[in-house]
């Protein structure tokens, strides 16, 4: 591979699956979160609604959302989304579903006790949500939401089947110019396993850092990581 | 354990029931307690004690029955209603239950600032006062985890003041301390009653504390409060028959 | 975003960049071994639009069957990558007049064992054909007797070289040009000579152009201006020719004849 | 929907069925891949030190690498190696090995939660290591395996459509082609994104089911 | 105690040294235990009593030293001759460990058919009789988890007999049980010592039982064998001022 190919493909590809896993990771956080609160609702029907929305993003795969954000879109609505926005939407979208899951579980995992006092002291249900009962459980979504994001990475890849031209676009490009397939392909792959690397990294000092913040020191639990 | 209501009377239940499936816990209920006094509940283990504490606190709902509190209807009532209501209540749990998130400070200030609207220093000044009260100045940026027990229930109790509430609940304060650390929770207690006007209604084992600080204790039974009266009439002179049997077994 | 609307050459004007959206495909639009755009497609855009009086191109790679749908929405402006300009296609599109005639022909492993010289050979010999995904190759084959299901579908000339290279498929049907373009490197495999392919007894000429949208009626027309004057002077026979055409790919068809077949 | 055509869906439908057999035929195949081959990973990691830190290692980078990636690097990899393979059998091969690195935790998962004690037992008794893993441990760590590898065959089945990037014909392919030959986008791809929630969401109430019974 | 081998000698730990981590629990440890005697370890907890079976069933290593079984060396060794070695020693736990998938009876038979290559019908016929003998001849096709904690750990017993082992080994084999079930077990057990002449290691804290069946008891401290000698000997006339307090504490 020449240095062209490296400065003009594979390391701007590198910053738009970067780019990509950030969007994709804050859209999917924000339906996590909203979603995942939604299924602890007391009202029957936002439970239902939140729920209809887990099962139907869970139920598609990514990369036909991808195509249907894209190509049937404009069509059926008469707006278009650039590729790279379909995408950060259909990650986003089925991702958060996932994410929502966990959101969930780490709700329901601290003790009831915990609300009830909130209500002893006259919080109202949204101020509980935020000041007592969230922080609590984020620390226990740490581990699951790393290896749900290690699988968002791995999906940003599904964009250069749109034609973005991310890190796995870019090696196609890259090997169309050069027909050198090994070369490339062994590359992409090292480079996906660096981002992950770091990511899993970040995501264990995250963990640490708001483990103490509840007055957990982690360390003999050992962090959950993606093993 | 009058029905009709007196001018001073804060907190009263009529006719309430409450069953969970078959089981039915409290059975037609009525009782009511006075602005300033200080009552004791006492009865065997799954007479409806903390069942009571729970529906004052809206953690619960009767199935049937009226609750008032301050004139403030509780059930049944609307959740802006009840929400006013319960701003008068305040509940010191067996468990402690504080929030784990929060340094000791926090933990006192949290409510007043965010239900009261009060001013952050206004708050910490009075949390200030409370841990002082309660014997904690030096821990106010300790989390709790970091505390015994003993302490965490003093911190508990400091939080449930700081809301200036008209009514404190105490449901078996001391019941998941360690012995020795039992006294210092009960010294802090003894104090606010002595020293305040608070309303306290309080689920206890420990008689010779009931017997302290009471102005009235309820004896309950299977859902109903089968005789009140001074802690002296009550431990001295006992009228029926299943009161004497539970005070042979606890005293 | 909302799909604009108005006149699109006044808003190329004025953004001074038109998007161009190519396949990354050899010899039309493709980026070379530094990782620079080039290809007759890409310097012909560059020529045209620049006396259209838009100054920059900006290519847009993406995979073939994608750019009629990206140009629809909006992705690009308008589309170049060595298209055949036939009847399902005009419906969709506006093409330009095409700027070159193109036959096929097909990359096959070196010397040619199974003699595979047009669609009718492939069918005769029971071969494996591959092209690409959205290729008019495809309904030449089907017309030459190929049932659909049995044409191996890849997304580019280059997986389909190393399919042949490896056995998995005995032909792989492109343009003449990009057959030729593709076994340069190739020790394994070579391009047939390039052939008309037959649809309903009719020899194929196919013509390749620039694509535009429906709207974009006056834009196409402005193009066809430029594009007849550089046939005419020879300019655009010398644009291409480093590109691998010879004279024998200039043509004089228009888009108009070409959507009728 | 303005311009939604049924005739569409109609002209979609037999490829549709054709793609569908090819999406199932690569979830069965690429299943009882990752199921066999995730096995012998979950074997290495107890394995000593000089097999478990490869197998680690490669199993760390295949699930930390898209599928995607993979499949190409196959695709075009496995022939400059001297093997021939057809799209498909390449994308099963790919995606039963990517699975079986999820495939493998699972089966980790299940082992370690059979206690230590069976493991010493089994060693008081002398019995062989291929007895103590086939008699002993793996069928009381299957309870708990059979819901998991349930959920990664609903997965696998979701990312079968990347297959279509090499050409394979499934689902997804099958919807492109026909986009690409009558310009109709809308009808192919929602007939398809119809058919994985249709599939996918009876799926997992099965294995959800199947966890409650089996897990207690 | 002797550090010259004896010819009837079945065990002999020689030098052996045991650490975790920084913790030494077995500390250049010699003992030997003829053919046939019946051998008790005793005690205080964490004393390096279970390491020592744990070592002979080669569920772990020693750090150092030398263990011979039967002439045969268990450490240092191949894994071939440690497999040999093995098949003479059994071992009954104090979790019973069976095999939650297996039948009583298979539990019992699977190790014989597969280890010693017996005959399916010989391995039943055996593994009856000694279900027979440990009281359980009506539970062949039942699974273990519907038998009660004594009923599994005769099962064990009688899993272990099945291989005939020329040594069994008895960690704690009633201390996980309910106090009314010991008696089963333990009956079974002098049965056992009575009537065969199979060599018993066994660690216990039912100092009655010991007393019983031992030929010899070895007290443990701190990883060395500080005393050893009949049970009449220590029980009644310990030399040692540790064992003497031990002994204090546990009869
Ligand atoms: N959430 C619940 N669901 C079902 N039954 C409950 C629940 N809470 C309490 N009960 C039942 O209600 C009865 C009264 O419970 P309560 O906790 O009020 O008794 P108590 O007088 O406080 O007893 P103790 O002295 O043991 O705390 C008990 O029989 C208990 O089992
Ligand atoms: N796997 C292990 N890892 C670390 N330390 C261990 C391990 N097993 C045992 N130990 C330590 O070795 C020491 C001796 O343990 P061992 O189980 O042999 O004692 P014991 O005499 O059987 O005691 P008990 O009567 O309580 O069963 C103890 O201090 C124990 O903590
Ligand atoms: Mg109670
Ligand atoms: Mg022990």
């Amino acid at each position: 591979m020449t240095a062209g190919l490296w400065t003009h493909w594979i390391i701007p590809g590198i910053w738009i699956t970067i780019q990509l896993t950030v969007y994709s990771a804050a859209l999917a956080a924000v339906v996590a979160f909203g979603i995942g609160i939604a299924r602890t609702h007391h009202s029957r029907v936002v439970r239902f609604l939140a729920a209809f929305y887990t099962e139907v993003f869970r139920g598609t795969s990514a990369l036909v959302l991808m195509f249907w954000l894209f190509f049937v879109m404009p069509g059926l609505f008469g707006w278009a989304l650039v590729p790279m926005w379909a995408a950060v939407l259909a990650l986003g979208l089925s991702y958060g579903a996932y994410g929502a899951e966990v959101v969930r579980g780490a709700l329901n995992s601290v003790t009831p006790a915990q609300r009830e006092a909130g209500v002893a002291l006259s919080f109202t249900p949204w101020q509980r949500m935020r000041l007592i009962l969230l922080p609590q459980a984020v620390p226990e979504m740490i581990p699951p939401f790393n290896n749900l994001l290690i699988e968002l990475l791995k999906g940003t890849a599904l964009v250069s089947l749109l034609g973005v031209a991310d890190t796995s676009f870019s090696a196609y490009l890259v090997r169309l110019a050069t027909q050198e397939s090994v070369e490339i392909y062994s590359v992409t792959l090292v480079i996906y396993f660096v981002i992950a690397f770091v990511l899993t990294r970040g995501m264990r000092v995250l963990e640490r850092k708001t483990k103490a913040g509840i007055g957990i020191t982690a360390g003999a639990a050992g962090a959950g990581g993606t093993r | 354990m009058s029905a009709d209501p007196t001018p001073n009377e804060l907190i009263r239940f009529d006719n309430v029931t409450k069953r969970f499936g078959d089981n039915t816990v409290l059975d037609n209920l009525c009782f009511s307690v006075q602005t300033g006094k200080h009552v004791t509940l006492i009865g065997p283990s799954g007479s409806g004690k903390t069942t009571i504490l729970r529906l004052l606190m809206t953690l619960m709902k009767p199935d049937e029955g009226v609750i008032r509190v301050n004139g403030g209807q509780l059930f049944p009532a609307g959740e802006k209603e009840v929400r006013e209501v319960r701003k008068n209540i305040g509940m010191v749990f067996q468990q402690f239950n504080l929030f784990p998130n929060m340094n000791v400070l926090r933990n006192v200030t949290e409510a007043p600032m965010r239900v009261l609207g009060m001013p952050k220093d206004e708050a910490a000044e009075r949390a200030k006062g409370l841990l002082d009260l309660v014997g904690l100045s030096d821990k106010h940026d300790v989390k709790p985890t970091q505390l015994s027990g003993g302490q965490q229930q003093r911190v508990a109790i400091a939080r449930a003041l700081a809301m200036r509430p008209q009514v404190l609940l105490l449901d078996e304060v001391t019941s998941a301390l360690d012995p020795e650390l039992v006294a210092g929770v009960l010294d802090v207690l003894r104090d606010i009653a002595r020293t305040t006007d608070i309303t306290m209604l309080c689920v206890t084992h420990e008689m010779n504390f009931a017997r302290d600080i009471s102005d009235d204790v309820l004896m309950f039974d299977a859902g109903r409060v089968i005789e009140s009266g001074s802690p002296e009439k009550i431990f001295n002179d006992p009228e029926h028959e299943r009161t004497r049997e539970f005070l042979g077994a606890v005293l | 975003s909302k799909v604009p609307s108005g006149d699109t050459l006044a808003r190329l004007k004025s953004q001074g960049t038109v998007r161009l959206g190519i396949a990354g495909e050899a010899p039309y639009g493709y980026i070379d071994e530094q990782g620079a755009f080039t290809g007759e497609a890409v310097e012909l855009a560059k020529v045209i639009f620049k006396r259209l009086g838009v100054p920059k191109v900006q290519p847009s790679p993406t995979d073939f069957s994608s750019l009629i749908p990206g140009l629809q929405s909006q992705q690009f402006d308008v589309v170049s990558a060595g298209m055949y300009i036939n009847k399902e296609r005009c419906a969709q599109v506006l093409f330009a007049d095409p700027e070159y005639q193109m036959l096929d022909s097909f990359i096959v492993r070196k010397g040619n064992p199974k003699k595979l010289n047009s669609y009718q050979d492939v069918v005769e010999a029971k071969a494996k054909i591959a092209t690409g995904a959205g290729y008019a190759e495809i309904d030449y084959a089907v017309a030459a007797g190929i049932p659909r299901k049995e044409i191996a579908i890849f997304q580019d000339p280059v997986a389909g070289l190393n399919a042949v290279e490896s056995g998995r498929v005995d032909v792989f049907a492109g343009t003449a040009l990009t057959s030729r373009g593709v076994v340069k490197k190739s020790t394994k495999a070579e391009a047939t000579k390039p052939f008309a392919p037959v649809v309903d007894g009719r020899k194929k000429v196919d013509g390749g152009g620039f694509a535009f949208r429906l709207g974009d009626a006056e834009l196409r027309d402005a193009f066809n201006v430029e594009i007849h004057k550089m046939k005419k002077s020879g300019e655009l026979f010398r644009i291409l020719q480093p590109f691998g055409f010879t004279k024998a790919e200039m043509t004089t068809m228009t888009a108009e004849e070409l959507c009728d077949v | 929907m303005n311009n939604w055509d049924w005739s569409a869906v109609t002209d979609f439908m037999p490829t549709f069925w054709d793609g569908l057999l090819v999406t199932l035929q690569v979830l069965v195949l690429g299943s009882l891949l990752s199921f066999s081959l995730g096995l012998v990973w979950a074997i290495g990691y107890r394995g000593p030190r000089w097999v478990r830190w490869p197998v680690n290692l490669v199993t760390e980078f295949i699930r930390n690498t898209p599928l995607l990636v993979q499949l190409f690097f196959f695709f075009f990899v496995l022939p400059e190696w001297g093997v021939q393979a057809s799209a498909l059998t390449t994308g099963t091969l790919a995606i039963g090995l990517h699975y079986s690195t999820y495939t493998a935790q699972v089966y980790r998962a299940g082992i370690d939660a059979v206690p230590a004690g069976q493991w010493e037992a089994a060693t008081a008794l002398s019995l062989p290591a291929s007895r103590t893993w086939f008699a002993v441990i793996l069928p009381q760590a299957i309870r708990r395996i059979v819901p998991a590898l349930g959920n990664y065959v609903i997965s696998m089945l979701k990312d079968t459509p990347l297959l279509m990037a090499i050409g394979v014909l499934e689902m997804l392919q099958q919807a492109r082609l026909a986009s690409a030959q009558s310009f109709q986008y809308a009808e192919p791809l929602t007939v398809v994104g119809i058919a994985f929630i249709l599939i996918a969401y009876p799926a997992s109430l099965l294995m959800r089911a199947l966890e409650r019974r089996l897990v207690r």
